[in-house]
């Protein structure tokens, strides 16, 4: 499927723009749901399976932009990498098969009305700024790896060298954090 | 634009023509090579390595055995544990599934004749086969047996653990090649004037282990260790879903081997050939298909001759033998590549 | 500030009480990552324990914290069977006790009651005794060759074994008539001569198990693999072998020179011939395979010294058709494959004993368990109870 | 396509993980809900770099914030750790030891 | 020269069995892995058991004179005998009619039989032999009970007594003449 929508990313054919369009909503479509599910439902693990459908559709919205090369990356380190952590972090801690009580806080109420709020806001700011902007994905030529990597190590070398810096203070941070005494 | 189809037939179909001519050749190119390799090493090759001739009955030398099994597997019942996650318990499989069916997107049989060129080819198939562990964990989660859940988090435990030196070791001949495209490596061989084996042999060996490490083969089969485990995330698995998990095991064994084959062996080409003749469109997959049953060949092989690894004797071989050794191999790749 | 404990710790309060049983469990088990306990019953169905022994293990994360053997799902009550069969009966039966090695379970019965009956077999009956009680310790052992790799993940080898020990099994077959259940020990001898070409066939058939021997020292035994497995891994000091009762192969791995053959009186031929006890000082499981490895292939020697020296003669003593064994008592233990095996007969001069105790290998070898898996990992569990190599027959009887 | 469309997913998304760090209980389900915050803001990044042409650092910045988002993920499954083995539970309710 | 890692050993031993069992006739001859491999395609291939093999027993009508000893001595009496006696004609002419006891019934229960032997070697008038034959499976477990035609039958497998090693002083044995 993420293929064949990449395909077309590189296909000036006719009714690509559709036919994006159109993926764009079914994807759209089942990231909300599954979004609401991780938020809603009363088993941890499928919460963590929900967010697996909610990542591989970021995924997939990325290759609808022509983002490759994000795109791979976020299915290998999202989906390969944090998703098995949160699932360990589940089975080491609790691995009940079925649904729990407790899992949310016994007032919802102010939670759903931030959040409410919160889309209503945004969602009217987000159409008064761009209501007819258009993304003009065709004519973008898709980023090749070479444009990404040159821009890191040259432009973004400091950025990255901090963000090596970090993950290595978070890997020793999480063992530390993770050993016993 | 529709290379498989335009190249064969000379007509340029719409796009959904191609692309379900696509899934259905996809298809074929999974099974078959799956097929093959369960005949030939599990099979065959197996029974002749412990002195005797395996299946025989079913067809000339036992060559339909395997639809036998497979008609078997199809008319068993599908037993749901009764505490089972009824939801992930049968999910599980596909999950796997998918996983080796999007491996095989990006393998280049021939200059023209591919399913999809991804720029970012290699990169692709090692964030796809990522994607099965989730299966794994679901599967050894979702049955509710204290077996599968040890052998889920034992095969998640191994599979992040081997995903980074077959991630590195492939980076060695990315740096040789300048790119991570499929076909991009191949060529960059054929310029090159060896296949990668040869400079990239670090890369090679370490490639093999994290290989048969991702594909739970022995000596890395703890998550299915039969004598401890039972059969680990499999345990509670009948049927239909078995099978699913069966095939993907094996059909990932057949994809890895062709990727390997194109990394190490220089994919569709035969020396003395021009990689872009018009020819190699039509031999080109099975030079592949040569190179891949060799490739599997030295996998299966391993898997009959090895006791099994410890667990914790698994993550030290990874963690402190194999990475070093990719991140040596990519450094010294480098180098040379830098200064010649 | 005083220190009266009971008022430190309030029992009804349950989160100190959980408190307290975190640092509890913290104490037992040294790991780095502390997860939920769980419960693994490893059998009654299990590959790993080879029959129907279940063993209940305690596990944080993969390590054991306690592990305790259930036995008794396969109890025949042989003891009790015995009473009620005459003697010729008991030898059908309990050959049925150890059942890969099943010529071996016959003597010391036999013996036992020779013993009370004060016959003793012609030299040539206790030749071919001993040379078959050697082949079916060949027969037994090489499955565990085979069987220890398995455990461990190396498919190849119990194909191996079991195409190897076909040759044992039928130079077994083709001189008592039974494969598994000889049947061949009689009181006074045994029942038959051997056929003519025996004694060649056994001794090129020796010859295909040391081949086999060696092939599994270059397939198992110098495997890096296995050896990481399997050194270091469930060791029994000498004197824990001693206090448990082990004998046999597990008792000669952890270092202790002891060898039944060697150092009982026994009427059968081993005191003739010219051979070795090995042992092994590490006492891990790889010492008990490797002590195994070694018996075997000096068992193929003795059987061939034993056939080049078989004295002529009857095979059978002169005996009362009609067996009735005197008033008595008397125990015979002997080196079986899997350890010491002996039999306890009393008699009180009928057709039937009165009472027959049999003192198996693998129960004892068995009992062991508990301790040796304390703190192990699970795949270990495997490792350890394949190396202590017991029989489900042999412990439940 | 329209730019709107990305945002307003986007926006959904996050308003989605705003709702479930703030009713949620579990810490766990908290660090997922996170996870959906981080993943709207990245949709949105990509999308703007589309828009304008600028797709290079857009997705330079996306790869960071994946990056950062892993380094999260595993400090806060170590501190879930923790926090499950001191009190035998990730319900952060009970995790009240600096209330006094 | 230089130990090879035991890892690469243990890949040629396996290696070295393909090779002998796929071209047991050395690596030029045509391979022929069904003569190379140790396992026999049973139903198509039998392989012959040695002669003292114990398969079946078999049961000689006229030596039996249904005197229960084998029934009574078997450990699991899984012999089931019947007979009644009858007055046979006169050896010599003139002479008082012989009683002798007549074979009603002869069942084995090879269900139960645990092919111990001692029925054989307790008969004291030669009608019981074994047989190595060994393909008497059956669907129903009532059919493993043999009668005494059935047990007739089997005698004609059973193989002559084999000779001795040198050395032994045990006679051979005949086997009885066929019964008309």
């Amino acid at each position: 499927m993420i293929t064949a929508v990449a395909s077309m990313v590189s296909a000036p054919v006719l009714g690509a723009v559709v036919a994006q369009n159109v993926f764009f909503y079914l994807i759209a479509a089942v990231m909300v749901i599954a979004a609401l599910r991780v938020v809603t439902t009363s088993n941890i693990v499928h919460a963590a399976l929900y967010l697996v459908v909610v990542l591989a559709g970021v995924a997939a919205q990325f290759l609808l932009l022509g983002a490759e090369f994000v795109g791979i990356t976020q299915v290998l380190v999202y989906i390969g990498a944090v998703i098995v952590l949160f699932l360990f972090g589940i089975m080491l801690t609790r691995a009940k098969v079925g649904n729990e009580d407790g899992l949310d806080h016994d007032n919802v109420i102010p939670a759903i009305l931030t959040a409410v709020l919160l889309v209503l806001v945004m969602g009217y700011a987000v159409v008064d700024f761009a209501g007819d902007e258009e993304i003009d994905v065709l004519g973008n030529s898709p980023t090749t790896v070479e444009q990404v990597s040159d821009s890191i190590f040259s432009t973004y070398i400091v950025a990255f060298e901090a963000i090596s810096v970090l993950l290595l203070a978070a890997l020793i941070g999480a063992i530390v954090v993770a050993r016993k005494e | 634009m529709n290379p498989l189809i335009s190249s064969f037939l000379a007509i340029n179909p719409p796009y959904w023509v191609d692309t379900l001519a696509k899934i259905g050749i996809g298809l074929v190119a999974v099974l078959l090579p799956t097929g093959a390799l369960v005949y030939l090493f599990l099979f065959k090759m197996m029974s002749f390595m412990q002195s005797r001739l395996g299946p025989m009955e079913t067809g000339p030398y036992g060559q339909l055995q395997l639809l036998a099994e497979f008609g078997k597997f199809l008319q068993k019942e599908d037993i749901f544990p009764s505490k089972a996650d009824r939801f992930v318990f049968a999910a599980a499989p596909f999950v796997v599934l998918v996983s080796t069916f999007m491996l095989v997107l990006v393998l280049p049989g021939g200059p023209d004749t591919h399913f999809v060129d991804l720029n970012t080819g290699i990169y692709f198939a090692m964030a796809v086969s990522s994607v099965s562990v989730i299966g794994i964990l679901m599967a050894g989660w979702g049955s509710n047996s204290k077996y599968s859940l040890l052998g889920g988090i034992r095969a998640a435990g191994q599979l992040i653990a081997y995903e980074l030196p077959l991630v590195l070791s492939v980076v060695g001949v990315v740096i040789m090649a300048g790119t991570l495209n499929m076909k991009g490596i191949v060529a960059a061989q054929a310029d090159f004037g060896v296949w990668f084996i040869i400079p990239q042999i670090i890369g090679f060996f370490i490639f093999m282990v994290a290989v048969q490490a991702e594909l739970t083969q022995p000596p890395f089969d703890m998550p299915v260790a039969e004598s401890e485990l039972v059969t680990g995330y499999l345990t509670e698995y009948s049927g239909m879903r078995f099978l699913l998990f069966f095939i993907g095991e094996f059909a990932t064994a057949a994809v890895f081997s062709a990727i390997g084959a194109t990394l190490f062996l220089g994919g569709w080409t035969v020396p003395f050939v021009d990689i872009n003749a018009e020819i190699m469109d039509y031999i080109g997959p099975l030079v592949l298909a040569a190179k891949m049953v060799f490739i599997a060949f030295l996998i299966f092989w391993f898997r009959i001759t090895y006791p099994r690894f410890r667990e914790d004797q698994l993550q030290r071989l990874a963690w402190k033998f194999l990475i070093p050794l990719s991140l040596f191999n990519i450094v010294v790749t480098a180098i040379f590549k830098v200064v010649f | 500030m005083t220190t009266d404990i009971n008022a430190e710790f309030d029992i009804t309060n349950n989160e100190q009480l959980r408190y307290i049983a975190a640092q509890a469990a913290d104490a037992r088990v040294n790991v780095e990552l502390e997860t939920e306990g769980m419960t693994l019953n490893i059998g009654p169905q299990h590959p790993a324990t080879h029959g129907t022994l279940r063993i209940v293990a305690r596990l944080d994360g993969e390590q054991v914290i306690s592990a305790e053997p259930i036995m008794g799902y396969m109890h025949r009550g042989y003891e009790k069977l015995t009473e009620v069969r005459t003697y010729p009966q008991v030898t059908t039966l309990i050959n049925r006790i150890d059942w890969v090695g099943s010529f071996a379970n016959e003597v010391p019965f036999i013996l036992a009651a020779e013993e009370l009956m004060e016959v003793e077999a012609p030299p040539r009956a206790q030749y071919i005794r001993t040379a078959l009680f050697e082949m079916g310790r060949i027969a037994n052992i090489m499955l565990f060759l085979g069987d220890m790799a398995v455990q461990l993940g190396g498919v190849t080898a119990i194909f191996y074994a079991f195409r190897d020990r076909e040759f044992v099994l039928n130079q077994i077959e083709s001189a008592t008539g039974g494969r598994f259940h000889p049947n061949f020990n009689r009181i006074g001898g045994v029942k038959d001569d051997l056929p003519a070409g025996w004694i060649k066939e056994t001794k090129s058939s020796m010859q295909k198990v040391r081949d086999f021997c060696d092939e599994m020292e270059d397939l198992v035994v110098g495997n890096e693999i296995f050896q990481a497995r399997c050194r270091g891994v469930g060791i029994i000091p000498a004197d824990v072998a001693m206090a448990y009762g082990l004998s046999g192969a597990n008792l000669r791995g952890s270092g202790v020179d002891w060898d039944l053959r060697r150092d009982a009186d026994s009427p059968l031929a081993w005191k003739d011939l010219d051979w070795k006890v090995w042992t092994h000082p590490d006492g891990d499981s790889f010492s008990r395979y490797w002590v195994r490895l070694q018996e075997t292939r000096e068992a193929t020697y003795m059987v061939e010294q034993l056939l080049d020296g078989l004295p002529a003669g009857p095979v059978m003593a002169k005996v009362p058709r009609i067996i009735k064994v005197p008033a008595g008592e008397s125990y015979v233990q002997t080196e079986n494959p899997l350890g010491a095996m002996g039999y306890y007969v009393v008699s009180k001069g009928e057709l039937t004993p009165f009472r027959v105790k049999i003192r198996t290998a693998s129960f004892s070898n068995m009992s062991i368990s508990p301790w040796l898996l304390e703190g192990v990992l699970v795949p270990d569990i495997a490792t350890i109870l394949a190396s202590l190599y017991f029989i489900l027959g042999d412990i439940d009887r | 396509m329209y730019l709107v469309q990305f945002l307003l997913l986007s926006s959904i998304l996050f308003c989605i993980g705003v709702y479930g760090v703030l009713a949620r209980r579990n810490a766990v389900l908290v660090l997922m809900s996170i996870e959906l915050i981080l993943n709207a803001v990245n949709i949105n990044l990509i999308a703007f770099g589309a828009f304008n042409g600028a797709q290079i650092p857009a997705e330079v910045f996306a790869l960071f914030i994946i990056a950062v988002a892993a380094a999260e993920v595993g400090v806060g499954l170590a501190l879930v750790l923790t926090i499950y083995r001191n009190s035998k539970s990730i319900d952060l309710h009970q995790v009240d030891l600096l209330k006094g | 020269m230089p130990k090879l890692p035991g890892m690469l050993v243990g890949l040629g031993v396996t290696a070295k069995t393909f090779i002998k069992t796929v071209f047991p006739d050395g690596p030029l001859a045509p391979p022929a892995p069904s003569k190379g491999a140790h396992t026999v395609q049973y139903p198509h291939v039998k392989e012959a058991p040695p002669e003292r093999a114990r398969g079946v027993i078999a049961l000689h009508h006229d030596n039996c004179t249904a005197c229960m000893l084998c029934a009574r001595e078997c450990p699991d009496w899984c012999i089931y005998i019947e007979g009644h006696k009858e007055l046979a004609p006169p050896r010599r002419a003139g002479g008082k009619p012989r009683q002798k006891n007549k074979l009603d019934r002869f069942d084995i229960d090879f269900a139960l039989c645990m092919y111990c032997g001692i029925c054989v070697e307790v008969c004291p008038f030669d009608a019981l032999f074994w047989s190595p034959e060994f393909e008497f499976s059956e669907m129903k477990i009532a059919d493993l009970l043999h009668d005494k035609g059935r047990l007739a039958d089997w005698m004609e497998t059973v193989p002559e007594y084999p000779a001795y090693e040198a050395g032994a002083e045990v006679k051979i044995k005949k086997l009885p003449s066929p019964s008309s």
